[in-house]
């Protein structure tokens, strides 16, 4: 019996921690977010030779094999460093794909080339989680037409496509009749483009046919970017906390005041549990299959919601200077409010939730 | 992450069914603490392990070694057999193991066997009407005249007073020394005279409560755990315990299962609750919650296997828990509408009214055992490093 | 210009205040609840005889003709006096309906007994509002059969029934075929019901039978109903300060306390926009026809809301002592609690809300 | 309860409403507040007493006796008519104000006409970097040396610095006063050499604030308002005023219609927003929230025209309203989902992305002019009656 993270889980969280403290300080971050260099790059191969990159592919395939709660493990660091990475995208999403989905070549193809970083891949699942308008994508005959909004990582060399029916593909950033329209949005350390398909060749996943793949890569991101959330609410009290302990108001350090305290209190005691099921649906997705759909859709809209609140209460905590870029705590809030609408808004995964009992 | 307890204790849990099996037909069905049938089935767990498992025969126990994950699943398949765990009460779990730490060799000889048997049923006085909060305030005040405490004062929320033989309590007997160090912990037989009980109605309308009344009330002056100006230490060597069962998560997902049932089967207009995407929305958030506290729990017990403190995660349970209970049984009203209400014997009442005595209970939990702005307190300082208020210039005492 | 009460409107609620003050005090209102004394009658009595039963019955049927706002006043104080007083039903509810549905006979017949306080009509409308399992009326050739559950005022003379179509009937205490079965619940300061009828003679209100009638009956009680709400809710805030003030831990009153003053003044910042609420849905009803319905529905959802964030906040600020009997707080925890529930829970009223502007 | 304006205003509302009618093609469609076709309007508008209505003609006003629905009648049917009320900003807002109960006559002869007519622009320093909530402990130091004061410190939050010609604000005079009573309220020149303006980039990534640092910046000793030590007080006879301006209730309902809009126009999965019963409930609880601010409103409107306090109502405004705006926001970004999230120049963004911004600016509200913590002190102090706290025994200031 061991609720919690093993001592590789740990050594993992440390070793990726002091690279990001290293390598992916605030005003490095800046950096990106302003597209004044292009720190992502860099960044991100860093992490790939740390291993991230290969996490979850498989060893056959020169990767390293481990599991959700790993994954789990690395997104609360990038979260706490709000850390522009393709972790979601390249080394869960596609690296989930290929593995449920692809045929053998298409793993052998494409999971060493994610695993050693050398490629990137992006995900557009946004229809499958909620189409707008007449957005959406079909396939046939091998290429793909129409549109998909949202899809995350614009910078990617390649996308993982869901299509109407949830069946999965693999478009190259070059395919002739793709546009890759980037979308400006709050989060500046994560990037989302618009693809558009025209008579686009595309390669299916031929294990992604009754859509249970894409469902399950569905999954899989949805409890990664909750720890990613997990990670950027931890930090943003850790900062509240530590900007009350200094800042001084009415000869007080306002850590002192009990309104100051309690609000804190409210954070910590919102956030710990978070964590519990945070890991708990991390390993359930590996473990306790029968479990895996409910308490990935529970963790992505409960982390929402724990991560609103921490957002919200930590910039309060920090007064006028949490609203201001001076110290760049609105990075944290907007990298929140970026996980909590994409991959499935809290009342579409709460439906879902009830859906998976057969409650609706 | 592994959620097993390893095969020395999956036949553990195959003997501890085994037992319940063989002996279920004996277990009391009502906790009565003065039945004979309760007390004999103590016995047999005493026994077997099952109850004071920890206690050192000599004292009346089992005598096994600490062992948290046995205890737990003793726990658990009790639960699922739905049979009596034996005696509980503040005297065998906070007593005991107070004696056990603080006690004199005679305190132990003379008191925990029979607090284990049932013959000795004990109520605690700690709180009083103005010291809650802050309960290192109290003011019942003991003297020594001759070889007997005199004790004058009041106790309140003694929850098992009118069934109890002794009590254990707080007083203070040092009214010169600063306030957590003018307490002492004494130990007296509710019989003895210049007692009044009188039992206190909550909102729940039952007399889950009582105030009791000291008037000269004399006690041998032996009858002290620790020594004099240590009470403060000696109560609060057991206290922590008290909070943390206010929180257990299993109960909260057995009631959110029974609403669950409820929104399936009630009908308003002629659909189920559960087909309102309104209440089927809060539904979802409060079963995501009582996940997160049921890991959170799991996450503890991890931590207290390997002798480590869980920290903040340990801190928080009381104020979560509770408010989510209390959450819990306030929806389940929304749900059952007017049903909800009803309280009381009547065949409409649904579920023995259970969830309105629990929106009330859980509401009284939240202030009780430190309420929620006390906890936060604890959290912040203890937990987060936070400073406390600065001392402010107080006004001299009254 | 002037939104607020008006000059006679403040006179009655001083007046309304001031008996109730004497003639309801908590140790009166116990004395009702534990079935120990009927003050209720008494109380009523008195209330009569300063015109609340006659208020809004038309001065042509000896009554003051008065509207929902002077209504609403009068809730309020009975709220804050957790008064026990079939003002909702029989001088609300039961004269709304004769008002809008009784023929001219029935009006004489009915309204000036009303008036002089001889008369009590109970309301048994909670189908209306949401039918439970197979509870239900039916009506056919002047007799009801069937349930109907939650019927208020259990020791009215008369009932005012709705059947399955949302038609009025008025049906005596002694009918043939009419059980009257008390319900124990929480709030003992009101009195409800389960009516069953069996070949129930009974006279059906002429002018309901498009169920209008009916709907406009619910939505004067509603808006009173959430006047009785802000009542019990501003009685505790204001017992919570005064408790707080004189209430002594740390060596200091704990009103001095920033913890404590804060959840007081979010109970003042609650209770302060929902009053004018109440103001202008009672208003609404009599003046502005158009929007009566829709901030019907809303003042009962929402001060069922700051009602319950009240009730529990207000005894945690009184700790232990609040949940004791001895201050009898608990005593307009329950009234807010019933309030909540009868004539349409929160959800039930918002989505009519909705229903109401054709969002739904 | 009587909710009409009566017939005396009904007509000057029919005035106004020609006067916009007949003048609506001069009216600037931006607010830059250097353009001359503003300052013309502006002109107008003074002229036929829309705006600086109540200020005596002596000072460039229109000289009108004041009169609060008429006021709120001009913002009504302005607002009705999308037509600008000509110039605001703090010099009209609180300088002019402020000037009139506490300056001197030549002060007023100096400086309000030129503010009336955008002549003079400006800018307010009161808030540093260390004195927020606790404005009074500002540091920023004057001392007076022949017959100038000279000025070293820093401003933050001020707000239209990099435009404004002059600017009033708060400076430590007498270092060795108490702390409320050492401080002067001075006018100054932004050109005068040592002031340097630093944008303030906020959360909304644009830069609707600035730092202003002052350097050995030397002004005329006889533009100071009111007495020295006296600061202050002048500043807080116009303070108030800005708190209640954060919560205009009638800007949330106009939000609120536009969610409505969008709920009825997004489309997910082929249904409209509008139809998941989730998000109507909440849309709901919304208007209900907007709804009673609404009234909230036109109970402290109606308390003003009998020239009563509101009390609870109006302290209550600012803390309700910005939370209630800030919530409202961030709902409708969950209605969007992802397109709640796009921010910038895109075709795809939303109403200009407004409803991020407004969701980060109101956060900004809840923090500024107050924060919730201070607004529920003054709620709970002011408007209940409750202790402040303790003077806590204090470490000597640094």
């Amino acid at each position: 019996m061991e609720f919690g993270l093993s001592e590789e889980q740990t050594l993992l969280q440390e070793t990726i921690n002091r690279f990001l403290d290293d390598n992916a300080k605030l005003d490095r971050v800046r950096k990106y977010a302003d597209d004044a260099e292009d720190v992502g790059a860099d960044i991100w191969a860093g992490l790939a030779e740390l291993g991230v990159a290969a996490l979850l592919v498989p060893e056959a395939h020169g990767g390293i094999g481990l599991k959700t709660l790993d994954a789990a493990v690395v997104a609360e660091c990038l979260g706490a460093h709000v850390a522009p990475a393709p972790f979601l995208t390249t080394a869960v999403l596609a690296v989930t794909a290929l593995r449920t989905a692809g045929d053998t070549a298409q793993q052998a193809q494409w999971l060493p080339r994610i695993a050693d970083g050398s490629l990137r891949i992006g995900a557009a699942l946004a229809e499958a989680c909620g189409a707008r308008g007449a957005a959406g994508v079909t396939a046939a005959n091998g290429k793909l037409a129409g549109t998909s909004l949202f899809a995350l990582d614009a910078d990617a060399d390649m996308f993982l496509v869901a299509d109407g029916e949830r069946r999965l593909h693999i478009v190259a950033r070059g395919a002739a009749g793709l546009g890759v329209n980037p979308l400006p949005h709050v989060d500046r350390t994560q990037r989302m483009a618009e693809l558009t398909f025209d008579s686009t060749p595309a390669e299916l996943l031929p294990g992604s046919a009754d859509g249970e793949a894409c469902r399950a890569v569905i999954d899989v991101g949805r409890v990664v970017q909750a720890a990613d959330t997990l990670g950027a609410a931890q930090n943003m009290l850790d900062q509240a906390v530590d900007y009350a302990k200094q800042r001084e108001q009415f000869n007080r350090v306002i850590a002192s005041f009990q309104a100051v305290k309690h609000l804190c209190a409210e954070m910590a005691a919102a956030i710990e549990p978070s964590r519990a099921l945070v890991w708990y649906a991390a390993h359930a997705l590996d473990e306790v299959p029968e479990e895996g759909r409910l308490t990935a859709c529970h963790v992505k809209a409960h982390l929402a919601e724990t991560g609103e609140f921490v957002a919200r209460t930590a910039t309060v905590v920090h007064g006028g200077m949490g609203f201001t870029d001076l110290l760049g705590l609105h990075y944290w809030f907007k990298r929140i409010g970026f996980n909590r609408q994409t991959l499935g808004g809290p009342e579409r995964v709460r439906e879902e939730a009830a859906r998976v009992q057969g409650f609706a | 992450m592994d959620l097993s307890y390893g095969p020395e204790y999956d036949d553990f849990r195959q003997e501890v069914r085994s037992f319940i099996a063989k002996h279920k037909h004996l277990a009391p069905a009502q906790q009565g603490v003065r039945s004979p049938r309760v007390k004999e089935w103590q016995q047999l767990l005493i026994q077997h392990g099952y109850a004071a498992r920890t206690i050192p025969t000599e004292y009346g126990g089992y005598g096994a070694e600490p062992d948290i994950l046995k205890g737990r699943i003793i726990g658990e398949e009790f639960a699922a057999g739905q049979v009596s765990t034996g005696l509980s009460g503040q005297g065998i779990s906070m007593l005991v193991p107070t004696l056990l730490e603080l006690g004199s060799e005679a305190q132990k000889q003379e008191f925990i066997r029979p607090t284990l048997t049932g013959e000795f049923v004990w109520c605690q006085g700690y709180s009083e009407p103005n010291a809650g909060s802050d309960l290192a305030s109290l003011r019942t005040s003991a003297v020594l005249d001759g070889d007997d405490w005199v004790i004058n004062g009041s106790k309140i929320w003694t929850s098992t007073a009118h069934l109890a033989d002794w009590m254990f309590c707080l007083v203070r007997t040092e009214p010169d020394a600063p306030k957590h160090q003018g307490i002492s912990f004494l130990l007296l037989r509710m019989d003895t005279p210049g007692i009044e009980i009188r039992p206190l109605v909550d909102m729940t309308m039952q007399p889950n409560f009582n105030e009791v009344f000291f008037t000269d009330v004399r006690v041998p002056k032996e009858q002290i755990v620790g020594h004099r100006g240590e009470g403060w230490r000696v109560a609060n060597a057991v206290l922590g315990h008290e909070r943390e069962s206010l929180g257990d998560p299993n109960a909260s997902l057995s009631r959110l299962n029974r609403l669950i049932h409820l929104m399936q089967t009630e009908t308003v207009d002629g659909a189920r609750p559960m087909d309102n995407p309104a209440l089927r929305d809060r539904l979802m958030k409060f079963q995501a919650r009582v996940m997160a506290m049921r890991f959170n729990d799991l996450r503890i017990l991890s931590a207290r296997l390997n002798g480590a403190d869980a920290g903040l995660a340990r801190m928080i349970t009381k104020l979560q828990a509770t408010e989510l209970r209390h959450e819990l049984e306030g929806f389940a009203i929304d749900v059952m509408g007017e049903f909800g209400l009803l309280y009381g014997k009547h065949p409409h009442v649904r579920d023995q009214g259970s969830w309105q005595n629990q929106y009330m209970y859980f509401l009284g939990l939240i202030i009780g055992g430190g309420t929620s702005q006390i906890q936060k307190n604890i959290i912040s300082e203890r937990g987060l490093g936070m400073p406390r208020e600065p001392k402010a210039i107080v006004k001299a005492e009254a």
